[in-house]
């Protein structure tokens, strides 16, 4: 019965493995956008400024 | 040169690149099997690594006509023909970026496929290793097709009708090996290392071939 | 040493018909070539045919004090055709840094690239994808590819097709620089480009007459 | 209080992107740690139990694996739901949604599959039948990598939406075929040899575990999706502000 063991571990494994995944994948996309629209953010701040003279 | 490889991943694997599409192809050809064949573990298991190179065949054949197409249509081909570095270095370049978005997926989701057709491990394992050793061929003859209808409107389709015959070796040996592995008698290494020497072949004939029709086309 | 572009007895055909016939030009460091002329009368026919990506049915095509001698001319070229050669999915300085390293430039391709956008224009927007410009704007971002690559003789085609006219003086610009600096520029257009002292040949189909 | 006046502004706000995301960016912790907590609760229940004396230990892959097989379905039914929200009432984050849940659905799916062949390996001494419900969830797995593919294949969002939520519903509507296909398809070459599950009723030593597990993948299942949906949004805030760095370049 102790041979089933390993296949219980690696089940759970998966499941780890799949959760981690998906929550690394939600977690860098979400900070990898967030980084990018801050990007255009300040080109955005810095374009409106050139044409209009805001501060 | 390096830049044109991480170029063609990066455009393979970004939105819209045909990476995914290969392996999902492979995936859906190899289970659609079970329900032409009946969900018979035995019988599965007897035509499983056929299944496999018969599917990654077809998958690796799919993306193929855009290798050149893509790059003609946009006119990056004009400047590849107009470079320092010999047209036949980049046509390989271009092959080992397609290979490595497209081809190395189907091999290692090829051990997965495995299982679901009740394949034992030695089966699967020799079968990725031929897929390993012989996809390589696919691509660079498959490069050959590419460049030979590269002016054509509607290429997609003929490129998978002239590069067919020529990869049936490939098949041929891959399939053998694989089944080699498995069945007692039959030894391994030699229809491997055929299967080798067919991919180091057409590394070297392929490209060439492939520049050659290109600057012909080139007009 | 300065280059010279020499074009001697150069033809071409497309199938049957003869397009150019026996065709010479001298271009020395500095010089220009405006190619004019109705549409199909052959203008990017004659530009392929110097970049090499037309066969030529005769003459030869030889670029005096190259780097090296003994390398083809094409690759002393750099051609910007009707199409702009760069991918839709990557963002422009991607293209153009791609480009640069392509085409074997040492350095910073990086910076090389966003100088040539701020010189065309489009300063600050090299972290766009390639697909989100416009018509013109795509356009001068492939202008842009003639700065990073550093060829000493540019060949154009219509490239102000798709420009404005701010742009179109923008073109000029760029190709007295290029001239400034003892490059060679051969340009296909109809539409007056002002480019002091260019040589001018008008194509009209069969005929040349330079 | 405060729970009361979250639950009536979310009702009128989800339509807006905006207030969307600032929602999204209020609930969200609340919902990780309710997920953790869960998760906490529900794995410590997991070990505790007894084994089964017919399955032993193997019985602890069934907490993983019918709640994975669980979210498949639901996964495919949210995004049914928002499919028919994109087609028939054009809300506007239905088809963030329902793009949101694809890969999420799809690695449950996985996980579903993968746990359910480990569980079949000591079970019915294979790693794989082409049993009816095996089966099913196989498609089901093609289906969602295929509508993946479809996203991904599309540049404009809003185009790609409306052709995967019909590619949805016909999908959506086909599941009763394809499952009944697949019972006949089997019937037909069934091998008498193979094992089934279950079937009968589980014991309550089991279920508690069970269900505590089912409502943790649950939470996590929508933390990830509103986290995404999240992401989703601004991706094309993004492409729209590049967009309007291409058009303002040019006026300029």
């Amino acid at each position: 019965m102790s041979a089933h063991l390993g296949y219980v571990a690696a089940s759970y494994g998966a499941a780890v493995f799949v959760v981690a995944s998906l929550i690394s994948w939600v977690v860098l996309d979400a900070r990898a956008r967030r980084r990018e629209l801050q990007v255009l953010e300040d080109a955005g701040i810095r374009r409106r400024s050139a044409g209009g003279g805001t501060p | 040169m390096m830049a044109l490889y991480l170029r063609d991943l990066k455009l393979a694997t970004r939105a819209g690149g045909g990476a995914l599409t290969g392996i999902l192809f492979f995936m859906a050809v190899v289970a659609v099997v079970p329900f032409g064949l009946g969900p018979d573990l035995k019988l599965l298991a007897q035509v499983g690594p056929a299944m496999l190179w018969i599917g990654a065949l077809l998958a690796s054949l799919l993306g193929l006509d855009r290798l050149f197409q893509a790059e003609r249509e946009d006119g990056a081909l004009d400047m590849m023909l107009m470079q320092e570095t010999p047209l036949v270095l980049t046509v390989f370049v271009k092959c080992l970026a397609h290979w490595t978005a497209s081809g190395l997926p189907l091999v290692l989701v090829s051990p997965l496929l495995g299982l679901f057709l009740n394949m034992e491990p030695t089966a699967i394992f020799a079968t990725m290793l031929t897929l390993l050793a012989g996809t390589p061929a696919i691509t660079l003859i498959g490069a050959m097709g590419a460049a030979v209808a590269v002016a054509l409107p509607r290429g997609g389709l003929l490129v998978s009708i002239l590069v067919l015959p020529l990869v049936i070796p490939v098949l041929i040996f891959g399939v053998s090996a694989a089944y080699a592995a498995v069945e007692d008698p039959a030894p391994f290494l030699p229809p491997f290392m055929i299967l080798t020497a067919i991919t180091l072949f057409f590394a070297v004939i392929g490209p060439a071939a492939a520049a050659v029709a290109l600057r012909a086309s080139s007009e | 040493m300065p280059i010279r572009l020499r074009v001697d007895g150069l033809g071409a055909s497309r199938g049957e018909d003869p397009i150019f016939r026996e065709f010479c030009l001298v271009l020395d460091a500095g010089g220009a070539l405006l190619v004019t002329g109705r549409n199909g009368t052959g203008k990017s026919t004659f530009l392929r045919t110097l970049a090499g990506l037309y066969p030529a049915d005769s003459g030869t095509i030889l670029l005096e004090g190259a780097t090296d001698p003994t390398a083809p001319v094409r690759e002393s070229l750099h051609y910007l055709g009707h199409r702009n050669a760069m991918k839709r999915d990557l963002t422009v300085a991607e293209n153009l840094v791609f480009w640069a390293r392509f085409s074997g430039q040492a350095g910073d391709p990086a910076k090389d690239a966003d100088d040539a956008l701020e010189v065309v224009g489009l300063g600050g927007l090299g972290h766009l994808p390639f697909g989100y410009l416009s018509a013109g704007q795509q356009r001068r971002a492939a202008l842009a590819r003639l700065l990073v690559a550093h060829r000493p003789v540019w060949l154009m085609d219509e490239p102000t097709a798709a420009l404005d006219t701010a742009s179109e003086r923008m073109v000029e610009a760029l190709i007295a620089g290029h001239r400034a600096t003892g490059g060679i520029v051969i340009a296909a257009t109809h539409q007056a480009l002002d480019v002091p002292g260019a040589q001018m040949l008008t194509m009209s189909g069969f005929a040349v007459t330079a | 209080m405060r729970e009361r006046s979250l639950a009536i502004r979310s009702f009128t706000d989800l339509a807006n992107p905006t207030r969307f995301v600032a929602l999204a960016g209020r609930l969200l912790p609340w919902l990780a740690s309710l997920t953790a907590l869960l998760f906490a609760v529900g794995l410590t229940l997991c070990f505790s139990t007894a084994a089964d004396y017919q399955q032993g230990e193997t019985v602890r892959i069934m907490y993983i694996h019918v709640p994975a097989a669980w979210l498949s379905m639901m996964g495919y039914t949210v995004m049914a739901a928002s499919a028919l929200g994109t087609l028939v009432w054009r809300h506007p984050l239905a088809d963030v949604a329902a793009k949101c849940a694809a890969p999420i659905g799809a690695g449950f799916t996985a996980l579903a599959l993968v746990t359910g062949s480990l569980w079949g390996k000591p079970m019915w001494g294979t790693w794989w039948v082409w049993d009816a419900r095996l089966t099913s969830v196989f498609i089901l797995f093609l289906m969602y990598l295929g509508l993946i593919a479809l996203n991904r294949a599309m540049d404009d969002a809003g185009r790609a939406a409306k052709v995967s939520a019909v590619l949805i519903l016909v999908g959506f509507v086909n599941i009763p075929i394809i499952k009944f296909s697949v019972d006949w398809w089997n019937t037909l070459h069934q091998p008498a040899s193979v094992l089934r599950l279950g079937g009968s009723a589980i014991d309550p030593e089991f279920l508690r575990p069970l269900l505590v597990m089912a409502l943790a993948f649950t939470c996590l299942f929508f933390t990830l999706h509103l986290a995404a949906m999240r992401t989703e949004i601004w991706r094309r805030r993004i492409a729209a502000m590049r967009r309007q760095a291409a058009r303002g370049a040019a006026s300029a």
